[in-house]
C-alpha cells in the first residue's frame, strides 16, 4: 500500500458523523461495521484444478452451497455468492496478504481475483427486532430456520443491494454498494422507527 | 330497422313522466347471420368503431362485429382514460391528431355522450435531459399544427395545486408542457356510443360469439369459425388489442407483438381538487380525478409477458408511493380498486394498423397503452383499410413489413423489447 | 336528555363502562366507551342521520356491523388534515375524535343537496350519457364541473398524511384470513400440527360471528372458547395473531396483503397501518359472509339495518338501535336477533317471516309476511307490512317502528377466493354464489365457503387447517374439532322483494332496483355492463352487500337464471388500503437511492450546484461571486482550455473483464475490434443493440493478455453489465469470460488541459508523463498523490487529459490532494455543464444523439464497425431502413447572432416562421461556446453531411424564438486533434 | 408478485429480477448468412403464447445468473427453472 493511504481512508457514511449521535438502547442498534477489504473470487467451480488453486492459496476450500461462508483463519471469510463467483472478506489489518496468497496460488490457471474493497460499505443490525427490520424491506425468508447465523445471501433491501451476513440470530452484517450507503443508513434509520432504532458506536 | 331513438334533456324529460319505461335497447341482440360482407372481431371500442366508419364512411353496412363476451369488456373498460396526440414521431402524430379531431365531435356525431373533457394533459420533468426531450417534442407537435404550450413552475402550481413543486423533494420538478386539448372520456360509453350508432346504421352486434378459426381459401379470407357456428366473410378485420398474436396465429400469422400487463388503480372518491391529467417523468406515474372523484393513477408495465389480467403489488407499490410523493395529499386517500389491462405491446411501441399477408384480413393492434385515445382514428383507419383493400395515408407507416425492413417506429428508442416501451 | 339515551343499561363484551369517552360529530359533543366503534357510539347518542348518498344526497344511517358498511361514511379530523371516506363501523373510537358525516352542506342532518333528489325522476341511471352534448364547449364548462362538485364524495385533503405507516414481508406455512369460529379453529389445528401460521381477523377482537350474537362451543359461551384457543395460540412461537388486521387482497404465489390498522401512535413509533406481505404456503379462506338487505321502498331510510348489525350492537356494545324494532327476513336468524334485541330492552313490534310457515310462539310473528315499505322520510318512524304470496284483497298492516332490522340471508366473502383466480359456483336452491374450485393453494371454510352453523364452521376449519399444514409438510395435529349444538344451516333459499318504489339496491350510490330494470331493458345486459351503466357496487363497500341483489335483479329482469348470469370480478383489494401505507418506506431516497461519489461532500461544502445523472447526483458547477449560470461555466471552460482543469468522473461504469476468452467475447460486444489492443493500452469501444442502434459507449484497457477494464456511460452502466452477463450465458456460454463490476470500487478524476501533464509528473513522481513514455490511450498503475492508482491518458474535453482512478475509500483523498497540489497550476474544478460545453465543441456523442434511434453512420461513427458480421448489432445494419439515404445525420450548427441563445428542446427548420412544416430535423445537445463565442448545438437532420454551410432555423415555437444558424461538420474545435497531444 | 425458486439462491420475489423475454428465439449463428426475414424474426418475431412459455430471467439482485424458465403467462404458475448457462 502506498503511503498515507491509511489515513487517506474515508467511509461512505464519514459524513453522517454518527459517532456523535451513538448511544441508546433501542429493539434496533445500527452502526457502521468495522472496515474490510474485500475481493471478487471468479471461476469455475467444478474444476478441480481451480479448487486446488483456492485451497492452496487460503488454506481451506471453496465453500459449496448457497450462501455459504467459510471462515480462514482469523476473521477472514470466504463467501459464496454465485456459481462462479466467491467474495473473500477480510480486516482492513490484513493489508492484501490473504488475497496475494490467493493470487499467486491462482497465477497461470483459470478465474479471477479482482479487488473490490472499496466497493461496499459495511453496516451492522443488531437486536431483537434486527431481522424485523430487515423484513421491512426484503422479501428473503429471515426465520433463522430457514436462514440460520452464519450464513449469507445477495438479496435487495428497501433501496439497494445488499449481501446479509447472518452472524447471529440477532446481528446481521450488510454489504451495501458504497454510493448507495448514505441513502440506504437513511432509509434503514428511517424504518426502524418502529422499532426504536439506536446508533451504536 | 327502426330510426335511433335520439338522446337529449327532452327526451329525459320526457322518460321522467313516463316513468323511464319508454327507453328502446341501445343496440340489438341479433342472431348471426349466415355471412357478411365485413365481419370485425373484437367488440371493444376500436372493433364498434371500425363497424360504425365502415357503415357511416363507406356505405358498408352488412357488417357483423363478433365479441367473446360483453361490449367494451376488454381494455376499452380497463384503461386510464387518457386521450392526447402529444407524440413524438410525426408519424404518431398525424394518426393521434387526426384520432384526437375525431373525439372532439364524438358526442354529437354519436348522440352518445362520451363525456370527453379536454381538460389538458400535462407532462413534468425534472432535469435538463427531460427538459430538452419533453421540449422538443411539443415543438415537434407545433410544427405538426397540434398545440402545446410550455409551463413554468408558477403555471403549474396554478394548474395543479396538489403537485409538489418543493426543489427538496427527491427529483424536484423543474417545468413541465401542456397539450391543453387533451383530456379524458368516459371508457365505457365510448364502446356503448359506437355501438348504439353502428347498430343504428344496420351493423349486427353479436355478443357472446368467440372466433375459434379464421376460414382460409387459396390465400383468402371466407369466413370465420365461431362458438355460434361458421359466419361467412367478404373481409375480416380483426381488432382484438391485447389479443391480437392469439386471433392472428388462427391464419398462420405471427406478429412482433407481446402481450403484457399494465397497472392502474382508482382512490375512494373526493370532491373535485384536481381537473388536469398530469404525467411524472421520474416516476412514470400519470394521474388524473374521474367525474366520480375518485383519483386515476396509472405506471408502467408489470414488464414479462403475461395474460393474467391481475397486476403485482410491488407495481402498485411504485405507482401509489410516485403518487403519493408528487400529489402529497393523495397520501392520504385509500385505494379502492384496482386492476391489470392486458397490452399488445409492439415490438416498436407503435400500434399495427395493416393488411396481413392473407387477402381480405387486416388488423388494428399493437396499442401498446395508447389504445384508448387511439379509438376513433383506429376504427376510422381499418374501415378505410378494409373498404378500400389498401391502408390510408394515415395508417401506411402501422404496417407490419417495417419490422422486417427496419423502419420500425420506436416512439422511445428503446428497441426490439417488448416491455421496453 | 341523557348523553347516551340508546345505551342498554348492562351488556357490551367490546366496551369499557368505566372509561367514558368524549367524540365530536358533525360539530356536536357526544359520549361513548373506551371500545365502541364510531358507529355504536353514535347509535347510542341517537345519532340516525351519519352521512348522505352519493347521487341524490339521500339521508343514510348505519346500516352494518363492520367493513361491509355502505352507508355510514364519515370523514374524520379537520380541514386540510381531513380522512376521508371512513365507514362509521370501522372507526375506534377515542377520546377527542373528531368526525363529520361526508356529501352534505351544511350537515348531514340538513343538507341542501338533497334537493337533487327531488329531481330525482329526471336523472335515471346513466342519465349523463343522453345529454349535456350541446353546446359543445359548456360540457368543459359548465356540465362537468357541476357534475364533478354534485359527485365525488369525502372531502379531499389538502395536506399529506404525516402518520408513521410501516410495512413487513414474511413467510408462513399457513394464513388464516378471518378469526371467527371457522378461522380460528383452522389456525389452532395447524399450529397444533407444528405449522407456521398467520391468523388475522379485521376486527378488534377474535370471534367473527360470535361478536354479533352469542352461541355456545364445546360445553362453554362460544366467545370464552375462542378466548381460550386465542391465548393457546398467543402462546405458541410458531403462530402470530393480527388483530385489525383485513386480508386485502390475494396475489401470485400466494403473496396476501394484509392491512393491519395499528393504531397510530397509542405507543411511540406504532404506525397507523402496517402493511404485512405475506408468503403463504397455504392459505385458510374464512373471511365470513355478508348479511344481505330487502328490497323495499324506503329501505334506505336511517333506521333500516342488517338485523345481524343490529343484533351485534345490543351483544357487543350495549347499544339500541332502536327503541321499537319490527324484524324481517327469510331466515330462521330473525328469532334469535328478535331475542337478542329484547333481551337488551327493544320492544320487539313485529318479525315478520317472509316464509309462510314459520313461526315462533313467544314473539309478535307475522309468517308469510314481509315490510313492504319503510314509513318516514329522515328516519324510520314505521313499516308496512304486507303477504309475501301476494294474494288479493290484502291490507297492508302500518306498524310503528324506529328500526326495522332486515335479514336478506348471507353472501359468503368469496372476494379472495376469486382474487387468487378461484371459480364460483351458484347453487340455485339455497340462493348462495360459493366458492368452487380453489385457484391457489388456498381452501375456503365456514361462512366463507357457505356453512352457516357454528358446529359446521368449526368442523370445516378444523379439516382446512389440518389439510393447510399437511400441504405444507406437517403431520396431522393432535385433537379432535371443537364441537357446537347449533347445528341450524340458516340458509334463506329465496331473495325478497316487494311492492314499489324507491328500492334501494347499492346504498352509497343511489341505484335503485329500477335503475337495474332500466338497463337491463336498454341492453345493458350483461352484469358487467349493468355494474358499470349503474355504478351498481362500485362504491366503497365494493357492494359486499348489493351485488347479490343486483345479480338476482339482472337475472330476473333478462330472464336467465342467475348461474349464466355471472357475478362481476371481486378486484382487490377487498376493503380500501391507505395509499400511505402502500408508499411507506418508498418516498424520497427510499425510492431512489441518491447516490454519490467518494468526492461529494467536498462537492457539496464547495457549494456546487448538483444535476441528476440517473440516480447519481453531480456537480454541474460550481457558482462564482459575481457571475451568472453561463459565465461560471465559461469561467470553468476557459480555465480548463487554457490550463488545467479537473472534473469527478466517479460515476461512470467500469468492468474488469478477465479470462481466456476476454478478448474474443470484447470483439462480439463491440462494433469496432478490440481484440487487436496492446497490453497498457486502451480504444474508444462502440457498443450496439442488437437492432443496430449506438447503445454505449466507453474505452477499453488492456491490462493483460487476458485481462481488460473498460467503462460505459454513468446512465447504461447497469444495462450494459446485464448486457454482458446475457451474452456470456445464454448466447456464447462456451466463452469463459467473467465481467465483475468494478464501479462502485474505483473513484476517478479527470485532469485536463494543458497544464495536466505538469500537474500529473509532480504528484506522481514515479510516473514517466512525457508523450513519449506515456502516450495517448495508455494506462499506467501508479502511485498519486501517495495513493496507488491507475491513470489513463485519455481525453473528453479535446485537451491532454489524464484520468486517474483510485479505489473509493481513498477518493475523496485523491481530490483533495490533487486540488492542493494543483494550486500552483491554477487547477479548477468543473462540473458537468463545462464538461458538456467542450464536449460539444469537440463533437462528442451522449445519449442526447445516441437516442435509441441512431445508427453509427448516422452518428458520422460508421467508419468505427468493423467489417465482420457476428459481432452484437452488425447484421441489423444491413437491413434496408438502417442504410437507406436521407437518414437525420450529425451535424454541428452555429448560430449566426453571437448573442443569441438557444433554448431547450429546438427544432430544426428550414423557415423561421414557426408555421407548421415537416422539420429538418431536431437539436440533440446545445450550449454557449465560450471558446467560439457563440451558441452552438449538436443536431440530428435529414441528410444533414451534405447541408454542410447551408443555413437552417434553430426553432422553439412554445417560448417563440427562432435563430439562424450555420450547418457545419460536428467538430467545432481542435479538429485535428493536435491539443490532445499537449 | 412472482416467487421465483431460483436454483442457486432459492425462492425470491419477482423484483430481484430482471426479465429478459422470449428464450424461445435463437441468434442465428452466423448472422452475416442469415436472411433479413431469418434476421428480423430473431429481432422482433417472438413467442407470445397465452399458457406455458420459456423465457430469460436475470437475477439481479442475487447470483447475478441468467435463468431459462417455463412460466404460464396466464396462470403464472411455475415450471422448471434452470440456469441458462449449467
Amino acid at each position: 500500500m502506498a503511503d498515507g493511504a491509511t489515513e487517506a481512508r474515508r467511509s461512505a457514511l464519514a459524513g453522517l458523523d454518527l459517532g456523535s449521535r451513538a448511544g441508546g438502547a433501542g429493539g434496533v442498534l445500527l452502526g457502521e461495521g468495522p472496515p474490510r477489504e474485500s475481493f471478487a473470487l471468479r471461476g469455475p467451480a467444478d474444476d478441480p484444478a481451480f479448487a486446488r488453486a483456492v485451497e492452496t492459496g487460503l488454506g481451506a476450500g471453496l465453500p459449496q452451497q448457497p450462501g455459504a461462508v467459510a471462515e480462514i483463519g482469523a476473521d477472514a471469510l470466504l463467501i459464496r455468492l454465485g456459481p462462479d463467483e466467491w467474495r473473500l472478506t477480510a480486516p482492513l489489518s490484513d493489508d492484501g496478504r490473504i488475497a496475494a496468497r490467493l493470487a499467486s496460488a491462482l497465477a497461470g490457471g483459470r478465474g479471477a481475483l479482482v479487488n473490490v474493497s472499496s466497493a461496499t460499505t459495511v453496516i451492522a443490525v443488531s437486536g431483537a427486532h434486527a431481522a424485523d427490520l430487515l423484513a421491512t424491506g426484503t422479501g428473503i425468508d429471515l426465520d433463522p430456520a430457514a436462514f440460520p447465523p452464519g450464513r449469507a445471501a445477495r438479496t435487495r433491501i428497501g433501496n439497494a443491494q445488499a449481501l446479509v451476513h447472518r452472524k447471529a440470530e440477532d446481528a446481521f452484517e450488510l454489504h451495501v454498494p458504497r454510493s448507495y450507503a448514505r441513502s440506504f443508513w437513511d432509509w434503514l434509520e428511517a424504518r426502524g422507527r418502529e422499532f426504536d432504532a439506536a446508533v451504536a458506536l | 330497422m327502426a330510426a335511433m331513438q335520439r338522446y337529449s334533456i327532452f327526451s329525459l324529460l320526457r322518460g321522467a313522466l313516463s316513468g323511464h319505461r319508454g327507453w328502446q335497447p341501445a343496440w340489438r341482440a341479433p342472431e348471426p347471420k349466415s355471412s357478411y360482407d365485413v365481419v370485425i372481431v373484437g367488440g371493444g371500442g376500436h372493433g364498434l368503431a371500425t363497424a360504425y366508419y365502415l357503415a357511416r364512411n363507406h356505405g358498408i353496412a352488412n357488417v357483423a362485429v363478433l365479441e367473446r363476451g360483453w361490449i367494451g369488456g376488454g381494455n376499452t373498460g380497463r384503461n386510464t382514460t387518457i386521450v392526447r396526440s402529444n407524440y413524438l414521431l410525426p408519424e404518431n402524430q398525424r394518426f393521434y391528431e387526426h384520432s384526437l379531431k375525431l373525439w372532439e365531435g364524438l358526442s354529437r356525431d354519436l348522440n352518445y355522450n362520451v363525456m370527453f373533457s379536454p381538460r389538458g394533459v400535462i407532462n413534468v420533468f425534472h432535469t435538463d435531459a427531460q427538459r430538452d426531450y419533453w421540449i422538443r417534442r411539443h415543438n415537434g407537435m407545433r410544427y405538426a399544427g397540434i398545440d402545446a404550450e410550455l409551463l413554468t413552475r408558477s403555471d403549474l402550481a396554478r394548474l395543479v395545486p396538489a403537485l409538489d413543486l418543493s426543489p427538496a423533494i427527491r427529483h424536484p420538478i423543474v417545468g413541465g408542457v401542456i397539450q391543453p386539448r387533451g383530456g379524458v372520456a368516459r371508457h365505457d360509453a365510448v364502446a356503448w356510443g359506437y355501438a348504439r350508432a353502428a347498430d343504428a346504421l344496420g351493423v349486427d352486434i353479436i355478443q357472446d360469439c368467440e372466433v375459434t378459426g379464421i376460414d382460409i381459401q387459396a390465400g383468402r379470407v371466407t369466413g370465420l369459425q365461431t362458438s355460434r357456428g361458421p359466419i361467412g366473410a367478404g373481409r375480416v378485420g380483426l381488432a382484438v388489442a391485447g389479443h391480437s398474436s392469439r386471433l392472428v396465429e388462427m391464419a398462420g400469422i405471427r406478429l412482433p407483438i407481446e402481450t403484457h400487463l399494465l397497472t392502474a388503480t382508482v382512490s375512494e372518491p373526493v370532491k373535485p381538487f384536481m381537473d388536469k391529467v398530469v404525467s411524472v417523468a421520474a416516476a412514470h406515474v400519470y394521474v388524473s380525478q374521474t367525474d366520480k372523484g375518485e383519483v386515476l393513477i396509472g405506471g408502467t408495465l408489470d414488464g414479462y409477458n403475461s395474460w393474467s389480467q391481475r397486476g403485482s403489488p410491488a407495481r402498485l407499490e411504485d405507482i401509489l408511493s410516485a403518487a403519493c410523493e408528487y400529489f402529497p395529499r393523495v397520501s392520504r386517500l385509500r385505494q379502492l380498486r384496482h386492476w391489470a389491462g392486458v397490452m399488445d405491446m409492439s415490438m416498436d411501441g407503435s400500434p399495427i394498423i395493416a393488411r396481413l399477408p392473407v387477402e381480405g384480413l387486416a388488423m388494428t393492434g399493437g396499442w401498446c397503452y395508447g389504445g384508448f385515445k387511439a379509438t376513433p382514428a383506429s376504427g376510422w383507419c381499418l374501415a378505410w383499410t378494409l373498404a378500400n383493400d389498401a391502408p390510408h395515408a394515415l395508417n401506411a407507416p402501422f404496417s407490419l413489413e417495417r419490422f422486417r425492413t427496419g423502419a420500425v417506429l420506436d416512439e422511445n428508442g428503446a428497441g426490439p423489447v417488448a416491455w421496453g416501451h | 336528555m341523557r348523553r347516551q339515551p340508546f345505551r342498554a343499561a348492562e351488556g357490551g363484551h367490546l366496551i369499557d363502562r368505566s372509561e367514558p369517552l368524549r367524540f365530536d360529530f358533525d360539530g356536536h359533543r357526544q359520549e361513548g366507551y373506551r371500545g365502541d366503534s364510531l358507529a355504536s357510539g353514535l347509535l347510542a347518542a341517537g345519532v340516525r342521520i351519519v352521512a348522505r348518498s352519493f347521487k341524490y344526497h339521500r339521508p343514510r344511517g348505519v346500516w352494518g356491523f363492520g367493513s361491509e358498511e355502505p352507508g355510514a361514511m364519515v370523514a374524520t379530523g379537520v380541514r386540510e388534515e381531513v380522512r376521508p371516506n371512513l365507514k362509521a363501523t370501522e372507526i375506534e373510537l377515542a377520546d377527542g375524535l373528531m368526525a363529520f358525516g361526508q356529501n352534505a352542506w351544511p350537515s348531514v342532518a340538513w343538507d341542501l343537496g338533497a334537493a337533487v333528489g327531488m329531481a330525482g325522476n329526471v336523472l335515471p341511471a346513466g342519465f349523463y350519457y343522453k345529454t349535456f352534448m350541446w353546446p359543445p364547449r359548456w360540457w368543459l364548462a359548465l356540465y362537468e364541473p357541476v357534475l364533478r362538485r354534485m359527485a365525488g364524495f369525502g372531502p379531499a385533503p389538502s395536506a399529506p398524511d404525516g402518520a408513521f405507516y410501516a410495512k413487513r414481508r414474511m413467510h408462513a406455512d399457513v394464513l388464516v384470513a378471518g378469526g371467527g369460529p371457522a378461522g380460528v379453529a383452522a389456525a389452532l389445528a395447524a399450529a397444533r400440527a407444528g405449522a407456521k401460521v398467520v391468523l388475522a381477523d379485521e376486527n378488534v377482537r377474535f370471534g367473527g360471528g360470535l361478536l354479533r350474537a352469542p352461541g355456545e362451543i364445546g360445553e362453554s359461551d362460544g366467545l370464552a372458547w375462542i378466548d381460550a384457543a386465542i391465548g393457546e395460540l398467543e402462546a405458541m412461537a410458531n403462530v402470530r395473531l393480527l388483530r385489525r388486521a383485513t386480508v386485502t387482497g390475494y396475489y401470485d404465489h400466494n403473496l396476501l396483503l394484509v392491512a393491519e390498522r395499528a393504531g397510530g401512535d397509542a405507543a411511540p413509533g406504532t404506525p397507523e397501518t402496517r402493511l404485512w406481505f405475506v408468503r403463504a404456503r397455504e392459505a385458510v379462506i374464512a373471511a365470513g359472509a355478508h348479511e344481505r338487505p330487502l328490497l323495499f321502498a324506503g329501505n334506505d331510510r336511517p333506521g333500516v339495518m342488517s338485523a345481524s348489525a343490529a343484533g351485534g350492537y345490543a351483544h357487543a356494545y350495549g347499544v339500541l338501535a332502536g327503541q321499537r324494532a319490527v324484524i324481517a327476513g327469510n331466515n330462521d336468524s330473525i328469532y334469535a336477533v328478535a331475542r337478542l334485541l329484547r333481551g337488551a330492552g327493544v320492544s320487539i313490534a313485529a318479525v315478520a317471516d317472509a316464509r309462510a310457515e314459520s313461526g315462533a310462539r313467544d314473539l309478535p310473528c307475522r309468517p308469510g309476511r314481509t315490510v313492504e315499505r319503510a314509513l318516514g322520510s329522515r328516519r324510520v318512524r314505521g313499516a308496512l307490512l304486507r303477504r309475501t304470496d301476494g294474494r288479493a284483497g290484502d291490507r297492508s298492516e302500518r306498524i310503528a317502528c324506529d328500526l326495522v332490522a332486515v335479514a336478506g340471508g348471507w353472501s359468503p366473502a368469496v372476494h379472495l377466493h376469486t382474487q387468487a383466480r378461484g371459480s364460483l359456483s351458484y347453487d340455485e336452491e339455497r340462493g348462495l354464489v360459493l366458492p368452487d374450485r380453489p385457484g391457489g393453494a388456498n381452501r375456503s371454510a365456514g361462512a366463507a365457503a357457505g356453512r352457516f352453523d357454528l358446529d359446521g364452521c368449526l368442523a370445516e376449519g378444523w379439516a382446512a387447517g389440518v389439510a393447510a399444514a399437511a400441504a405444507s409438510g406437517h403431520e396431522r395435529p393432535a385433537g379432535e374439532p371443537p364441537r357446537s349444538p347449533d347445528r341450524v344451516a340458516g340458509d334463506a333459499p329465496v331473495f325478497w322483494r316487494i311492492g314499489a318504489g324507491k328500492q334501494f339496491v347499492d346504498l352509497q350510490y343511489d341505484v335503485t332496483a329500477a335503475d337495474v330494470e332500466l338497463a337491463a331493458r336498454e341492453g345493458y345486459r350483461s352484469v358487467e355492463h349493468v355494474k358499470r351503466y349503474t355504478a351498481l357496487g362500485m362504491g366503497t363497500d365494493q357492494g359486499k352487500t348489493s351485488g347479490m341483489a343486483g345479480l338476482v335483479l339482472l337475472s330476473e329482469a333478462i330472464g336467465r337464471p342467475v348461474a349464466r348470469t355471472g357475478t362481476t370480478t371481486f378486484r382487490p383489494p377487498y376493503t380500501p388500503v391507505p395509499m400511505a401505507a402502500m408508499a411507506a418506506g418508498l418516498i424520497g431516497e427510499g425510492r431512489d437511492a441518491l447516490r454519490r461519489t467518494a468526492a461529494d461532500d467536498w462537492h457539496e461544502a464547495r457549494g456546487a450546484v448538483f444535476t441528476a445523472a440517473g440516480l447519481w447526483r453531480r456537480p454541474s458547477y460550481y457558482p462564482r461571486e459575481g457571475m451568472d449560470e453561463e459565465e461560471a461555466i465559461s469561467a470553468e471552460v476557459r480555465e480548463v482550455r487554457a490550463g488545467v482543469g479537473i472534473v469527478d468522473v466517479g460515476t461512470l461504469g467500469k468492468v474488469d473483464v478477465q479470462g481466456r476468452d476476454a478478448a474474443a467475447f470484447l470483439d462480439l460486444v463491440y462494433a469496432n475490434r478490440i481484440s487487436t489492443l496492446k497490453a497498457g493500452r486502451g480504444r474508444y469501444g462502440l457498443m450496439l443493440r442488437e437492432d443496430g442502434r449506438v447503445f454505449d459507449d466507453g474505452v477499453v484497457m488492456r491490462l493483460g493478455e487476458n485481462h481488460f477494464y473498460l467503462t460505459t456511460t454513468t446512465a447504461q452502466h447497469h444495462a450494459a453489465m446485464q448486457h454482458m452477463e446475457f451474452l456470456l450465458q445464454t448466447v456464447w456460454p462456451e466463452l469463459e469470460v467473467y465481467a465483475t463490476d468494478v464501479s462502485e470500487h474505483w473513484f476517478a478524476a479527470a485532469l485536463a488541459g494543458p497544464g495536466s501533464r505538469a500537474l500529473l509528473g509532480e504528484v506522481a513522481p514515479g510516473l514517466d508523463v512525457s508523450d513519449e513514455a506515456f502516450p495517448m490511450m495508455a494506462v499506467r498503475a501508479a502511485t498519486v498523490a501517495g495513493l496507488s492508482a491507475l491513470v489513463f491518458r485519455m481525453s473528453y474535453s479535446g485537451e491532454l487529459s489524464y484520468e486517474i482512478a483510485a479505489p473509493a475509500d481513498h477518493g475523496l483523498a485523491l481530490w483533495t490532494r490533487l486540488l492542493t497540489a494543483g494550486r500552483e497550476h491554477g487547477l479548477t474544478p468543473y462540473g458537468t455543464e463545462a464538461m458538456g460545453v467542450m464536449r460539444i465543441e469537440k463533437g462528442h456523442v451522449t445519449h442526447a444523439e445516441a437516442d435509441g434511434r441512431t445508427t453509427p453512420d448516422d452518428l458520422g461513427l460508421g467508419r468505427m464497425v468493423n467489417a465482420g458480421r457476428r459481432s452484437i448489432g452488425r447484421r441489423s445494419l444491413d437491413l434496408p431502413a438502417l442504410c437507406r439515404k436521407g437518414r437525420q445525420q450529425l451535424v454541428g450548427l452555429a448560430v449566426i447572432d453571437p448573442e443569441a441563445r438557444i433554448p431547450p428542446g429546438c427544432q430544426v427548420a428550414e423557415r423561421d416562421d414557426m408555421r407548421p412544416a415537416a422539420p429538418l430535423g431536431h437539436v440533440t445537445s446545445f450550449c454557449y461556446s465560450p471558446t467560439l463565442g457563440r451558441a452552438i448545438a449538436l443536431a440530428l437532420v435529414e441528410n444533414g453531411r451534405s447541408r454542410i454551410g447551408q443555413t437552417v432555423y434553430v426553432a422553439s415555437p412554445v417560448t417563440g424564438l427562432a435563430m439562424a444558424a450555420e450547418i457545419v461538420p460536428p467538430v467545432f474545435y481542435d479538429a485535428e486533434g493536435t491539443r490532445l497531444r499537449g | 408478485m412472482l416467487l421465483i425458486p431460483c436454483p442457486f439462491c432459492g425462492d425470491r420475489d419477482e423484483t430481484e429480477f430482471a426479465y429478459g423475454g422470449d428464450a424461445g428465439t435463437e441468434r442465428p449463428a452466423d448472422p452475416g448468412a442469415a436472411t433479413d426475414e431469418a434476421w428480423t424474426d430473431y429481432l422482433c418475431f417472438h413467442d407470445n403464447p397465452k399458457g406455458p412459455h420459456r423465457e430469460f430471467w436475470f437475477h439481479r439482485d442475487g447470483c447475478r445468473r441468467w435463468l431459462t424458465v417455463e412460466r404460464d403467462t396466464h396462470t403464472h404458475e411455475l415450471g422448471a427453472v434452470r440456469l441458462s448457462r449449467p
